[in-house]
């Protein structure tokens, strides 16, 4: 028995994505320090859809995992496809999640919401 | 593969599995059967009783009570002391921030029960102060309860001096000795205990067995009901093959204390020295007041289970107070008891080592976490705000 | 050596034995050490978990919680539901008098603490009666704990029945089927428990391992408190060890069962047969209604440990309720229960017996206690006055 | 280890003196079958010595080796050395007795003295 699926386990292991894009038009990180998860995403969004997406995490192996798992199924897309992004869809995508650790694929949601926001907020102004 | 996780549980040794394998076989009687096979059980049942007298120094064979294990022997222990507490008016009890859960979640029944609790100041290097013992004891109080050592930072506390402010004021001592026994010198008439708990698996023995030494002229309760075995203390029919087991491991590991310790010691300071050298970091608990086997480390910037699972690819097998290896939201009441803010908490590791590891062992485990703090650092959030200067680096 | 006190404890099974070695050499890790080897021990847990679930035809893996023993489930049990009746003002528990002492004990200790406890009649059978169970249950009734089987007479006691009087009035049912489990069909569903008590060693496992079975939704209260083992509801670091051998012995006992049984009973059938032939002698417990191995008689004019001393010299292994096997000044609590006067209940004898035992040993055993019983009376002055017509025959 | 030493289980073994005396002049039964042990001891005295003694009991090991034992302690002895014996006498002769064993050696005392009180009693008659 294993705490994680292989899938977690690869994407920890061998993370996506990994990394800083210089010049994203939409950044969000979410989560705190006390609590043992900050997700920080970086998204560089051209003509509606997500051309590059990086991601940095202070975390335990399922928040690095998830994140990966997230910006491999935001990549390339549109970004009403990535709008749609659900926790549930990033878990199912990892082949589960132990129940305590679902947290962490909310938290790859929120910091992908987050980033988009960023980028709207960054475009009306 | 590393195993470098002897706190949580250590590996029984061959005697102890072979006698405990003879006993299952050829000595299955039940002690309470007053003939034949029973009587033989009955004997390698005393004996053992008699080898864990003479391993802690205790002064009779009627002192010890077998139980399934060091959470039990707390649990009845301290259930026992209040017992006589709350019939002599007295409602008070001293232990510390940074005792067992077993003690832990005891004390705080008890507080509901209308005990008040007392929890001392560990200190940042993790020792209870004797003197604050002592100030902390009241008319009222009915038990100390202090861990002889720590089961996450090692830390060995002054027991001899803190048992002489109890007997000093008259107050019943109890220590869990869990992470003690077995490993470094315990002596309850030296140490002035009045009650201590043991659990066999941390000293080579069986899981699922154990030990309280209650000294003589001390009213202990029963937490189990029924038969009169353990003099009507424990009941239960006896766990003889566990049991004869136990005394083998700990008579193994008294013996050869001194030499493990040494041995054990020397590679647990390369170990310390070589964390060391990573920057951000520190040690967690007194470095030299410590327990022979145990490594304990906090790092800036990176989160302990994630840590704990690429040194576990590496074949290290090590433990966290990351409160995402309890499944709790919260770090480890023990660093936080020494004063680790939260972030910081998350970010332990725990290396547990006997005096087997080996020298490339230790050289190992040293690269391996030296590489794998900087991998996770290299994508932290945390770390890019420190290393730009946005936030301030606590260690 | 015939041993004949297999209710008393019975030898381990070889798999059991083996599987047991096996886990503590290369199983050794914590099932709380979230990587490695703590993880492959948490499987052990889990898959040994899983077969007790279908052993006892539980419905899912939360309701087993294990424990050290038989004791230690009872009192577990039986505290769980008095605290819930505390809460809900119900201070009303309904037993039986025969019950083990794991039970009747801590039914005395919460008679102190305000609880009023009815013990049910058992009857020159040794069976309750479902009627009197269902008319002492109460308003404010808040357990009724009734054991499955004596583990004196062995009568087993008609406990789905039992079990439905206490679903229609909505009373938690808990059963200490120590002396059931392995030994006869258990089915919790089938059988209307709420909770049900069983112990390793009864069944050809080991000591010091046990486990409570309760039902979902049954709110249970721990008895050891510390760590989160068994969700919480145990604490203390798993046997694993003895938890795996518990579950492989019990495996093994519940796919043999209806052979065992058939075989057992027949050569129980006839060790009744033979040592009815004693005059002025009587089983005890109803004849039909008891477990394959059990087998107890009560003798006129003798006592009871001088004929297990005279048996032991032949190599036959068993036990008696009589008071000076237990050190005790009264004669067993349960001869007593189903109406024999202290003098004839100080001349018992049981002999629990299984599938291993041979037909020559059967033979043997009903030869041998004939020629102690005559033995022991030839120079017994209550036989003598009993044959002189002193006296009345009781038998 | 042994519930009981040698000699006990020698004794208990191999009773010495068990049975009646037809024509003793001297019976003491004590102990009752509620508690699980009765003695009776018979004597034949003459010239104020122990010509013969015999017993029967019903009880444990113990009883029946303590009954054995006091009667050979007994036997042949003077009515002024039979009355000085103890229960302890009785036990440590038998190498000790359990604790809660110690009963059964105080019976046969008590025995031997109801013997002796009947003996007393019939030749004042
Ligand atoms: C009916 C019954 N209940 C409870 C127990 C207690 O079990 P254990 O001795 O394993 O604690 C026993 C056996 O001793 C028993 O026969
Ligand atoms: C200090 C301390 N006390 C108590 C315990 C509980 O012992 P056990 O798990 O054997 O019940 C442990 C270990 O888990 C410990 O380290």
């Amino acid at each position: 028995m294993s705490l994680y699926s292989e899938k977690v386990m690869d994407h920890f292991r061998n993370p996506r994505n990994v990394g800083v894009i210089e010049n994203a038009n939409g950044i969000g990180e979410v989560g705190n320090a006390k609590c043992g998860d900050i997700m920080k995403m970086y998204l560089l969004i051209e003509d509606d859809i997500v051309k590059d997406v990086k991601f940095e995490t202070f975390g335990c192996g399922s928040a690095i995992a998830s994140s990966s798992m997230a910006t491999e199924m935001i990549k390339g897309k549109p970004l009403s496809e990535v709008r749609e992004l659900t926790n549930k869809a990033v878990a199912e995508a990892l082949d589960g999640l132990p129940d305590y650790k679902m947290h962490c694929s909310v938290l790859a949601e929120e910091a992908i919401k987050s980033a988009l926001e960023d980028y709207e907020k960054r475009k009306s102004e | 593969m590393i195993y470098a996780d002897n706190a949580a549980t250590t590996k029984m040794s061959d005697a102890a599995i072979e006698a405990m394998t003879a006993c299952m076989k050829e000595n299955y009687g039940n002690p309470s059967s007053l003939y034949g096979i029973g009587q033989k059980a009955k004997e390698a049942l005393e004996g053992a009783r008699d080898e864990i007298v003479k391993a802690i120094h205790a002064e009779n064979f009627r002192e010890i009570i077998f139980t399934s294990g060091g959470s039990e022997a707390d649990n009845q222990a301290i259930r026992s002391a209040a017992e006589l507490g709350r019939t002599a008016g007295k409602m008070h009890i001293v232990s510390t921030a940074f005792e067992h859960h077993a003690v832990l979640h005891t004390l705080k029944k008890l507080e509901k029960e209308g005990f008040e609790i007392t929890l001392l100041d560990v200190h940042e290097n993790g020792l209870v102060r004797p003197e604050e013992v002592e100030a902390a004891i009241r008319e009222d109080t009915c038990l100390v309860t202090i861990m002889y050592a720590n089961n996450e930072i090692g830390t060995i506390q002054p027991i001899r001096e803190i048992g002489a402010v109890c007997r000093a004021k008259n107050v019943i001592f109890h220590t869990d000795a869990v992470q003690a026994v077995g490993h470094i010198s315990v002596d309850v008439v030296r140490d002035n205990i009045d009650m201590l708990s043991a659990s066999a698996h941390k000293f080579h023995g069986p899981k699922g067995c154990g030990f309280l030494y209650v000294k003589k002229g001390i009213k202990i309760s029963s937490l189990i009901e029924g038969g009169a075995q353990e003099r009507g203390k424990r009941a239960g029919t006896e766990n003889v093959p566990g049991i004869v087991a136990t005394a083998v491991a700990l008579k193994d590991a008294v013996a050869n204390l001194d030499k493990n310790a040494e041995i054990t010691v020397k590679k647990r300071d390369r170990l310390i020295e070589g964390l060391k050298e990573i920057p951000h970091s520190a040690i967690n608990g007194d470095e030299k007041m410590r327990l022979p086997g145990n490594v304990n480390f906090c790092f800036e910037g990176i989160e302990g289970e994630s840590l704990l699972l690429l040194l576990d690819d590496k074949g290290i097998q090590a433990s966290s107070g990351s409160a995402c290896t309890s499944g709790s939201l919260d770090p480890s009441h023990v660093l936080l008891a020494i004063g680790r803010v939260h972030d910081v908490a998350h970010g332990s590791l725990r290396l547990t080592i006997n005096e087997e590891t080996t020298d490339e062992e230790v050289e190992f485990m040293i690269r391996s976490v030296k590489e794998v703090v900087e991998y996770l650092r290299s994508f932290s959030p945390i770390w890019r705000d420190l290393t730009e200067g946005k936030k301030q680096f606590i260690l």
